[in-house]
């Protein structure tokens, strides 16, 4: 698509939205493969790894539940990162790429709120208790909810997105609480034991399957925030051509009028 | 398997969380360039169109 | 119709700002307010308006078929500074709204909503947030409300502030075209606004202060 | 009418005050409340009932005192004041809007939370019921609170003076034909009956006292 | 700056009420919890310093959604943000002014409400220094809200979804801080000072935030 | 002293409003805005006084004694549509808090509230509430906050909407004054105040709609 018209050069032109559709475009088959095999291939992985001495059978839930986990938070990262390309840059495809992740971050961390439920019934004996790290996710939630809710509250989608973008980087505060809240306050929940500084402590009998299906769920993030980003890019393009029309369509009518 | 509500529960609820997602990410894409679509065929184009008309005119 | 005014009087704090004014307009006819800043031209609308209690007279109003007096405030639209609009909706909302909320009382003679928007000179631009219109914009459109529900009274507080020459001009006509349907206008205004056939009320402001405790 | 009522809801809704936003402050408020008393889930379903309906309380309160304030600014009060439906009529009908879009959701959502609190079934069932009937009588109170303070251009004082004490008797009833219903000895009705008799109270009296404000409010 | 200072104080004085009716709220929220835990001293006695914290906590949110709004909607706004004063100055100090208005009297109103809820005096003594300390940080973090609020009509309620969660570490702290006044074994400082340590990260934080969003709200 | 403002663009929602306006103004220079409702005479004086990002370009001021370029928000006032007045504080107490928040730049040449008042033709009241001010008198009093605090770029949005014949007068002679203490004046309006001897822009309105997300 040759596009020379005026104010596209003092773009970059990787920020171009029409270069990154036309990327993307080619890019989501090949990412969309990989994640389809990688998530074949933990599953696989996942079920016939042993059942640990302790907790049986419901080890497996760790395979979905510490993988969305994870991506919940490193989803909040990747808007706070598009945050401060809005904020500093006034970059479009940032605004856009905060706006397509947030209701992909909500879902991971609903993935990761009910899987941990289903898994602290067997363990703790209870679906809920209000410990740190449990209600600090779900602090993250309310928070994915209160940015989609900004988002749609207004109708000026760069102003939405630079105020989102303020508030994005304010509630990153809680991802360290998050992170850190086992350390910080004694709970039921368990320690980090992959993410450490000194090494995972984990069994290489369900850190591999762990790690695989953690790329996969990480691959699946980045399809879909992609494929988010574009019909974003899409709906804004169809409402500015919207909005010429009916200027063309006021315009004629006001000549008509004024002749 | 012990625990199998448990187990096969979480994955289910992942499953649908996911495959809602997905879902809903390619409905909307679909729908995004059907509009696309019928705009273009409305006649109204791209803006580096529209400005090589107005400068012909 | 005929709308009586008699021996209006109104007080804004302790002051009285008018004394016995009395006026009388036929069907057609027009009304002009002119005089300093401050000196009672909003508070007398206001009073007509019935938003106001005056402090003496009373203003009515009579129906050409049958005899009896009607109250003003239910048979006319108020346009004063402010615009009436919320800012959230869309203009097209908004004069939905009026439109519903006023109702027809003389059906027929109301304008759809877009035929309004077209009137004022707008038109296709209905689906924009009214908060998203430039200051000229939204007073026209506050006009369109007096067209989409028919109203034979139009008390108008200076309405043609903020609007571009072609504007005044579009406007002058709406209110030629509704005294011609038999309307009655009231207008406080700074400009002149085409209506020069108008009677005229030059006010003085300020009467005398009331120094008995009286009230 | 129908029109000012789906136009009122439309606001709520377009702008940040409708059902999501409600559920989701009211979400927010709870998931605080056990990091101050702390994760005791007895001593969580115990006050469970009074904290859902002081949540309620506060965001019925948060909306309600620009009801009036917002039509003033920007001269819609003018032209609703002038029309010939009661004023009266209008004022219940915008009540009736706000609570709908606020006070409903609330009450639908407060199982939920319940559920979060830990309380019983019983209990969840009492606190939805008593919300469902004594959630309007705050908006009575406060639109008569909001009528107030658009007539007094620097009263604000004494509105609150004004609407938190009539608010007080709605939830100390509402809280306690809860408790009545959770605890055997105590009966569930007399109190309960009591909290909807204060919202048919208010029902009348709110509107009449706004109407009766709004109309000295002009100026 | 004291300008500002003493014209938001006379405002909110004058005209919102802010304070007296955070006060009532205060109130009413800490005579209703009774009625949820019964009449058991005890008990009472034990969560009365979440109670008055949660309790000060919400108050100070009533109110807070308007503080740049109001602003915005008579034009003072546009002259604030074209000064040469830092505009994170400005905020601090409107931000002053509002806790002055609203927060202090909750912190003075505190002492009565412990005795209300039969807490010792070391514990009364121990919410009253930790809501001085702790308060400030609830308005800062409000405030980034706030601005944020501007450029939406209403998005009073959406704006407390937004902060409450950021709200919720003073509470902690704060409460966590009250109890180990109270009890031997758990030593007062170090929640103490991390509670100090949390108010003067979100004076920092807060008017920042909110900075940048009025800097990118002007339309 | 010399503001310059070289090649502004600025867009509205997505539509760019206007592409590459410059201008030079000297002291003692004017510019005048004209252009029909909603063709972008707010948004430019917006983008001047440094409350809306423009797409492109900047505005610079130079002072005479110095070289250094000083941006222009902190030089200019700025009266808009609204008046930046709380209706709950009196009209002393309003212009007091503006005369210290505002500060004196240039020490002497601002003037006392009462003062102030006075050159706006309403001395004597201003220890009642603003908000029972009429129309006109809140203008000319939002007009006096220009004078409590002495900057010397002024930027005018419709100044003159809401007052009468003699306000019209006074507000015009205020401008000569201003400007021939060596201020400069920028003012959109739709009615002739006094400024023929300006630099005028027509502001046309909607140069193109970007389809780009490019922003
Ligand atoms: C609703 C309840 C739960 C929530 C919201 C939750 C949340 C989280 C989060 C956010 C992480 C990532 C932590 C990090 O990266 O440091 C995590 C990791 C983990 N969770 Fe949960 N969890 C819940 C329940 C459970 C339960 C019941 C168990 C098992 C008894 C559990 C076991 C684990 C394990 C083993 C990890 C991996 C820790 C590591 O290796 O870093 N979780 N959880
Ligand atoms: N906040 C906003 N968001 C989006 N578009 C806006 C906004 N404000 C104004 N516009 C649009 O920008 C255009 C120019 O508005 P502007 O206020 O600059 O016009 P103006 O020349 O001052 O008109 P008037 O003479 O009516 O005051 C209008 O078409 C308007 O619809
Ligand atoms: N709410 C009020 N309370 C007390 N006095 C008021 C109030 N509103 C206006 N006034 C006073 O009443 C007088 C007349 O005001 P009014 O608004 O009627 O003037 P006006 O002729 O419309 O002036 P303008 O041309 O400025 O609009 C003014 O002196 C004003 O100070
Ligand atoms: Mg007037
Ligand atoms: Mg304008």
């Amino acid at each position: 698509m040759t596009d020379t018209s005026l104010g596209i050069n003092k773009i970059g032109d990787l920020a171009n939205p029409t270069r990154f559709l036309a990327l993307s475009a080619r890019l989501l088959p090949w990412m969309v493969a990989i994640t389809a095999g990688l998530f074949a291939i933990g599953l696989y992985m996942g079920f016939t790894s042993e059942g640990d001495y302790q907790q049986g059978d419901t080890v497996r839930i760790m395979y979905v539940h510490v993988p969305s986990a994870w991506l919940s938070m490193m989803c909040y990262t990747v808007m706070a990162l598009s945050a401060i390309g809005t904020l500093v840059w006034r970059h479009p495809l940032a605004d856009v790429s905060h706006k397509a992740a947030a209701p992909l971050g909500a879902a991971f961390t609903l993935i990761a709120l009910v899987t941990g439920s289903l898994w602290g019934k067997p363990m703790w004996g209870t679906w809920w208790v209000w410990d740190a790290r449990l209600t600090s996710v779900f602090v993250l939630f309310l928070m994915y909810l209160g940015l989609i809710a900004l988002n749609r509250a207004m109708d000026d989608a760069s102003k939405a997105a630079r105020l989102s973008a303020v508030l994005i980087l304010v509630g990153f505060v809680n991802i360290p609480i998050i992170k850190f809240s086992v350390d910080w306050w004694n709970t039921l929940h368990q320690p980090a034991s992959v993410m450490r500084l000194d090494g995972p402590t984990i069994h290489p009998e369900f850190l591999w399957p762990l790690l695989v299906m953690a790329i996969a769920f990480t691959l699946l993030f980045f399809t879909l925030h992609t494929m988010a980003m574009r019909n974003e890019i899409w709906r804004r393009r169809i409402s500015a051509q919207r909005r010429m029309a009916a200027r063309q369509a006021g315009r004629e009518t006001v000549a008509g009028v004024a002749t | 398997m012990t625990h199998a509500f448990y187990v096969y529960g979480s994955y289910v609820a992942t499953a649908l969380i996911l495959f809602g997602m997905i879902a809903w990410v390619w409905l909307d894409g679909r729908a995004r360039q059907a509009e696309l679509k019928a705009l273009e065929a409305a006649g109204i184009r791209r803006r580096s169109a529209a400005a090589q008309t107005r400068e012909t005119e | 119709m005929r709308l009586c005014a008699e021996n209006l009087s109104a007080r804004r704090g302790e002051d009285l700002l008018f004394l016995n004014v009395s006026f009388q307009l036929e069907s057609g006819g027009a009304l002009l307010l002119t005089g300093a800043n401050g000196s009672g031209k909003s508070t007398l609308l206001r009073v007509v308006a019935g938003l106001l209690q005056p402090e003496s007279g009373r203003v009515q109003c009579q129906i050409d078929d049958g005899s009896e007096m009607r109250p003003v405030p239910e048979l006319s639209h108020y346009l004063g500074h402010k615009n009436g609009m919320k800012r959230e909706l869309t203009v097209g909302e908004n004069l939905d709204f009026w439109k519903r909320y006023l109702g027809d009382t003389s059906p027929g003679r109301s304008l759809a909503v877009e035929e309004a928007a077209d009137a004022v000179g707008l038109s296709g631009i209905t689906h924009l947030p009214y908060g998203y219109m430039s200051a000229g914009q939204q007073r026209r459109f506050a006009m369109a409300r007096l067209l989409v529900a028919h109203r034979p009274i139009w008390i108008l507080d200076e309405p043609t502030a903020a609007l571009d020459a072609k504007a005044d001009l579009m406007f002058a006509n709406l209110v030629k075209q509704h005294r011609q349907g038999g309307g009655i206008v009231l207008a406080a205004t700074h400009q002149p606004i085409g209506l020069q056939d108008a009677q005229q009320i030059v006010m003085q402001g300020f009467v005398y202060s009331d120094l008995e405790i009286a009230e | 009418m129908m029109a000012l009522f789906l136009r009122d809801l439309k606001l709520s809704i377009r702008s940040g005050g409708g059902a999501l936003i409600g559920v989701l402050f009211f979400m927010t408020v709870v998931a605080v409340i056990p990091f101050g008393v702390g994760p005791d889930l007895n001593l969580l379903s115990r006050i469970g009932p009074a904290i859902v309906w002081i949540g309620a309380l506060l965001s019925a309160l948060l909306g309600l005192d620009r009801l009036f304030q917002a039509e003033r600014d920007d001269g819609a009060l003018d032209v609703i004041l002038m029309q010939d439906t009661p004023l009266v009529m209008t004022v219940f009908v915008k009540c009736l809007a706000h609570w709908v879009a606020t006070g409903l959701p609330l009450v639908i959502a407060s199982p939920l939370l319940g559920l979060f609190m830990n309380m019983s079934e019983i209990a969840i069932g009492a606190v939805a019921i008593t919300l469902l009937i004594g959630s309007p009588a705050i908006t009575f109170i406060g639109a008569a609170g909001a009528a107030v303070a658009v007539s007094l251009p620097r009263g604000g004082l004494l509105v609150s003076i004004l609407v938190l004490p009539l608010a007080i008797p709605v939830l100390i009833f509402g809280v306690s034909a809860t408790y009545a219903a959770v605890e055997d000895p105590a009966p569930f009705l007399p109190p309960f009956l009591i909290l909807s008799a204060l919202t048919l109270f208010f029902a009348v009296l709110g509107p009449l006292a706004a109407a009766l404000a709004l109309r000295n409010a002009t100026d």
